[in-house]
């Protein structure tokens, strides 16, 4: 096995000091670090996939994130030298008055996985919040999350605000329990997936659309 | 620890509908003293609440409580428990969640003068102190908001104060995530129980000024959540079993500041409170699926004193608003519990084996609340000396129990699930004798940017 | 008359899950072999049905089968009945509601072949046939949708024939109106008889060349619009308690040509067919309340072989889709059944004896459904000697019954309703002997308008 | 007791050969038709009181309205003569695609009671028969009934159909198990009513503010 299957094998693992060593191995073998990042993102897109089939928890995909998280320390300052950025940015947030955020924990960990650029505004995000963030940090993705159907409002309200403003370029991607995808054209939103593993196919999916 | 012995120390001695400390309300019901009652649940479609919409929210309750009582006083429940669970922004603004105390009180009064049905009203205003991270636990404007929701909503007619207290969760939700036991038993036994003794006394408080009582909490925001994501299937049903045995210590911290039950319906460990405290315990299952799905559907009844829906939107179905569809199916549950009863102890008791015995060896959420497991966690509770030691004894208690009943044959546990047993064991094995050392080293372990240790009284 | 005697003639051996016939289905369910099945039941929300929205309605009947399957395999029921209950304009375009039942069919297939999960599809088309009026019953466009409905939804994988016949309402929601028994005999036990032997003589053709079962009919149309409109207070519970024991008379006929059960979820007449005939029976009450409230919510489980949620639209409740929230229910509902019966008959019995105290004393609708009333009235439809006679047959010991039950004390009857009883027996005491006297008197006192002679074969 | 007196009792009591000889007698006693025409409202009025109070059963209301219907044959050519004519027009039916008409049935009844002038066009009935028929009869209340989800867009069609229809001046009220308030405002509806006594109530408010 090459040393980027090992080290494959070892993100799905959780095993984030065997990851890290690994990494540097291959860096120091002179492997190119787009290359080993695509590695990377290969072995969580396999964690995820198994965590979609239930074949694992989520301590368990936790543990992968974090040894990914150790790794990309490692690969990250040769990425800037060659100027490799994440694909894109995406701002996430629990919206106004709601103050659920395990869902919401669970796409950015994901997200995070698919080496997007997450910018994480916690819970009771207003919609002003998010139009600055997303102009701040030219996000190409805004993911909001709701799980009170008294705050699905205040997610109406968030994409109407973010699609009013000309500055701002970024899909629009809603979630939580009490939404669905009907809700989600009623507001004017682009997309709508009913968990995590989806949300990393979804916005892929309109990002390259786009 | 207050509860130093068991108040029902046999497990052929927990039934449903039967409390060896029942309560009596003002309109006479005698809750634990032999009779289930509904305890109807309810909340608003999607609608923003704000000062435009008031008069809109306002109807919304008017219409659901209406035409709830309308059909109880068709179907004629021995009695009625109304739970009136406020939402965030009725907290925020206590004269809203007091105000619509008030129209349900009213309506409630009503169907009582008019038509002779007893009932009472449960208020749940909302721990909103965690709308500040980290959150001030003991004064600020969300603490003062939830005192006046209470104080207010029980002058305007609340007879039973509830809440779903939050205190610990900060730390607890990442317990979770994480699969952490060790941390999950300091947000609940160490952080948890200090929020739940400063917090009830308040409540007591209240609750004497007002002639109140104080009904009792849920660790709805622990062990629900556990039991969500595990139905989600994105923790280990066993991490959660074990998670609602711990949580029964956090919880028994209400009655030990003078709570005297009902136990909020959604307290799976109420059974647990139960045993110790000889107080009833209200409790939900299958008639809550409108709430969310369980593995507990009919152990939940089996030592219930009321039977709850837990929420569900007020939309149209076609037998009618969603509420006063669920409130049917409890009147129909209740009426057969309290049939069962009518033949006496043993014809009930039989009924509640086929309850757990549905339940129990398909989910070792539903194994942990028979009534041997039951009583065992209890018992491995009040033996302990304190909160913490309390904690590690409900989990090691929950773990032997659960390969016990795999063992024997009588508990099917995943494949994929079976290693947890072990590592979860392990993980308290290591744990040091006293709190503080256990303080000291969580300190080093947990996120504590998360919380601010002096709003615990740490 | 094809049943001259009772295949149960003890209320003692009327029990829920056992029937002396059971029913075989293509994937080994035993239908009335000693376990209760779920009987899931799911309808649109708002929508129109037309060429347009077909992919819109397609997607909710994929969603709605989809995400309940996902839960069963979850939750494990000993098999599952699934019933497409068609709107009418699929039954009208014949092509969307095979599509529709081909959907159904398939994902029960793909939970079977990946999970192991036992289920079978009853499909029940619309009778369209009163879309014109007076109505053509035995040709024309609308009896040829429903004849192609049947046919194709057999072929495309539906194993139960149902459907909710309405021949003769239009004679009986007058009759219902007015209060009037007599009309109301002569709309079931004349024109329903006749109807009913025409169209279940041609579904039992449909079934045999497709080899699939006749399940049964439901007098839906009848009954339960009485059990409607006496909830809403607009017509006597008596009455509609009486109307329901005559309703057998009209279902039965199924049954006499070759309907082999499970007769339709909400036939509450079910039981009195099942004491005739023995076989297998559908049930639903408590955990119909999406679809209708009802005074029968326990009663009506006593002795069902599947256990139904009758109807709910697809909508989102907190807990999830409401379709499957119901679903979890039954599934419970169906466990603690289960569970008593692998205790024994006598366990069984006395789960079953408290499903129908529950409710027996009320109303009088669940009296006439005690299983001693039930027999009574199966015993004087056996012994009569036509439909016409049978009819009144039912009627009288239906009155007797509640006099008996009233004054025994065993029966609560509403002052103001009391009157009835006599006023009943008086209007059933003055019809002749002969049903060609019954005949003639009713053509001259009902609105012959409505409804065409010949196509009932008069 | 006044003849009117015992009439208006004879309508209660649903003796419908006592209140034609009553009709008859106050008749001869020269009292004026709109005076007995008064009596026999009133009187359907207090059944409907009675029924909305559930202290009678729709039989009983079905024969008070059989009694006043008889009456009302002795009353109608001395109504002509003088030129009295019910207050206004409704036209009711249900909606395309429905055949519930229990319902709809009996809010027709209450308004007869009422005195209004009902056409009842049946059921399954097509928005253009609706605006046929309340343009043919100068309508100035249409009211539909809906008992299925799946018909509800039928009702929402036929409000617009008469709504659009500028010779058309007439209130449309919507009722039937499905339907609510905030459905009715929806639709653009004039008005809802929960039962058939209220749909009494809900028209003569709206004919009278119009
Ligand atoms: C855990 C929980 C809590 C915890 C929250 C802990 C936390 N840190 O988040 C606590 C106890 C604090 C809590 C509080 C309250 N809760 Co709460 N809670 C829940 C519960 C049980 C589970 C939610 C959850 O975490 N699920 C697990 C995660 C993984 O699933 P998820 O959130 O759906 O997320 C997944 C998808 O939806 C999707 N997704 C989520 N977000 C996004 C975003 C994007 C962009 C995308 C693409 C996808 C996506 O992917 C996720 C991963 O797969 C639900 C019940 C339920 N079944 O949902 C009730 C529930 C949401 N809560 C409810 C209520 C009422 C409350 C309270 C108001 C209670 C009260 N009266 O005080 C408060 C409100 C506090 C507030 N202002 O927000 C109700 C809502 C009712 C309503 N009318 O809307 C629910 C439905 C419970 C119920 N059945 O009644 N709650
Ligand atoms: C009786 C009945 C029937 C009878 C109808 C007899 C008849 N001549 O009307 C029969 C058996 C024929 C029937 C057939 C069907 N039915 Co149907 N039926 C009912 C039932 C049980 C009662 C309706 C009723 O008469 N109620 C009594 C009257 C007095 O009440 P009401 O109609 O609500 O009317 C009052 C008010 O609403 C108001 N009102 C009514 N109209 C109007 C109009 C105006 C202008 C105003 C102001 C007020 C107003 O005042 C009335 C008096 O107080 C309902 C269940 C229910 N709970 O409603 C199902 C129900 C309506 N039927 C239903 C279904 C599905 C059907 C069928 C499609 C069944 C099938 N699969 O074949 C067919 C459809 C036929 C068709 N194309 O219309 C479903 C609808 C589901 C859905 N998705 O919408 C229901 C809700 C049953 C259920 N729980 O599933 N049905
Ligand atoms: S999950 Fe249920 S019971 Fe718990 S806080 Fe939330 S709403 Fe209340
Ligand atoms: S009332 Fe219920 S069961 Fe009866 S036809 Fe109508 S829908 Fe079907
Ligand atoms: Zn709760
Ligand atoms: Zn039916
Ligand atoms: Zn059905």
């Amino acid at each position: 096995m090459s040393t980027l299957e090992n080290l494959g094998q070892a993100i799905e693992q959780g095993d984030r000091n065997e990851a890290e060593r690994l990494t540097q191995e291959a860096i120091d073998a002179g492997v190119g670090p787009q290359e080993i990042l695509d590695a990377l993102v290969a072995a969580m897109d396999e964690v995820g996939r198994r965590f979609q089939a239930n074949e694992v928890f989520v301590p368990e995909m936790l543990i992968a994130s974090r040894a990914m998280k150790q790794c990309m320390a490692r690969l990250e300052p040769l990425l800037v030298e060659k100027g490799i950025r994440p694909a894109f940015t995406a701002v996430i947030g629990t919206v106004e008055g709601d103050l659920h955020d395990i869902g919401k924990n669970l796409v950015a960990m994901m997200w995070r996985g698919a080496n997007f650029n997450v910018v994480d505004l916690g819970t009771n995000v207003a919609a002003d919040k998010f139009v600055a963030a997303a102009r701040e940090h030219g996000a190409r993705v805004v993911g909001l999350s709701a799980l009170l159907t008294t705050t699905m409002p205040a997610m109406k309200r968030t994409v109407e605000a973010l699609k009013a403003d000309g500055a701002i370029d970024a899909r629009v991607v809603i979630g939580g329990a009490p939404v669905t995808e009907a809700f989600a054209r009623d507001i004017g939103a682009d997309g709508f997936a009913p968990d995590a593993a989806s949300a990393v196919q979804l916005v892929r999916g309109l990002v390259e659309a786009a | 620890m207050r509860f130093r012995q068991l108040a029902i120390d046999s497990p052929d001695n927990l039934l449903f509908g039967t409390a060896p400390r029942p309560l009596t309300t003002r309109r006479g019901m005698v809750i634990g003293g032999g009779t289930v009652y509904p305890e109807f649940n309810f909340t608003l479609p999607d609608i923003a609440i704000d000062e435009g919409s008031m008069p809109a929210v306002r109807r919304q309750y008017q219409q659901i409580i209406d035409d709830a009582l309308r059909r109880a006083v068709e179907l004629e429940p021995p009695g009625l428990v109304v739970e009136f669970e406020m939402l965030p922004p009725m907290t925020q603004q206590p004269r809203w969640g007091i105000e619509i105390t008030a129209i349900l009180a009213e309506a409630l009064e009503q169907a009582h003068a008019r038509h002779g049905l007893p009932s009472t009203l449960r208020i749940t205003p909302n721990d909103t102190r965690e709308f500040e991270r980290p959150a001030r636990m003991r004064h600020g404007p969300y603490w003062e908001g939830m005192r006046q929701a209470f104080d207010g909503a029980a002058a305007a007619g609340g007879e039973l104060l509830s809440i779903e207290s939050v205190g610990g969760k900060e730390i607890h939700d990442d317990a979770l995530m994480a699969g952490d036991l060790p941390a999950a038993i300091f947000a609940l036994c160490v952080l948890g129980t200090r929020d739940m003794r400063f917090l009830w006394s308040e409540l007591a408080d209240i609750a004497q000024a007002r002639g109140v009582h104080c009904a009792g909490d849920t660790a709805c925001g622990f062990g629900n959540t556990a039991m969500v994501l595990a139905e989600q299937k994105l923790v280990p049903r066993l991490f959660a079993a074990v998670i609602r045995a711990v949580t029964a210590v956090r919880s028994l911290v209400a009655h030990e500041c003078g709570a005297v039950g009902p136990g909020k319906d959604c307290g799976y460990e109420n059974p647990i409170l139960k045993a110790i405290t000889g107080m009833p315990m209200a409790g939900e299952g299958k008639t809550a699926a409108c709430a969310h799905a369980s593995p507990l559907g009919n152990i939940a009844a089996a030592m219930c004193d009321t039977w709850s829906n837990e929420s569900v939107q007020n939309v149209k179905l076609l037998g009618g608003m969603a509420p006063t569809c669920y409130l049917e199916q409890l009147v129909y549950d209740c009426r057969l519990f309290n049939r069962a009863m009518d033949h006496g102890p043993s014809a009930a008791t039989m009924l509640r084996n086929w309850l757990v015995e549905s339940d129990s060896g398909l989910d070792p959420q539903a194994y942990i609340l028979t009534p041997h497991s039951v009583v065992a966690v209890a018992r491995a509770i009040v033996a302990a000396p304190d909160h913490y030691r309390a904690g590690v004894a409900a989990a090691a208690t929950a773990i032997d129990l659960l390969r016990e009943g795999h063992e024997a044959g009588c508990l099917r546990i995943h494949q994929r699930e079976l290693p947890w047993l072990d590592r979860m064991q392990r993980s308290i094995e290591a744990l040091p004798e006293s709190e503080s050392a256990f303080i000291e080293q969580m300190m080093g372990e947990v996120d504590t940017t998360r919380f601010n240790p002096a709003e615990y009284g740490l």
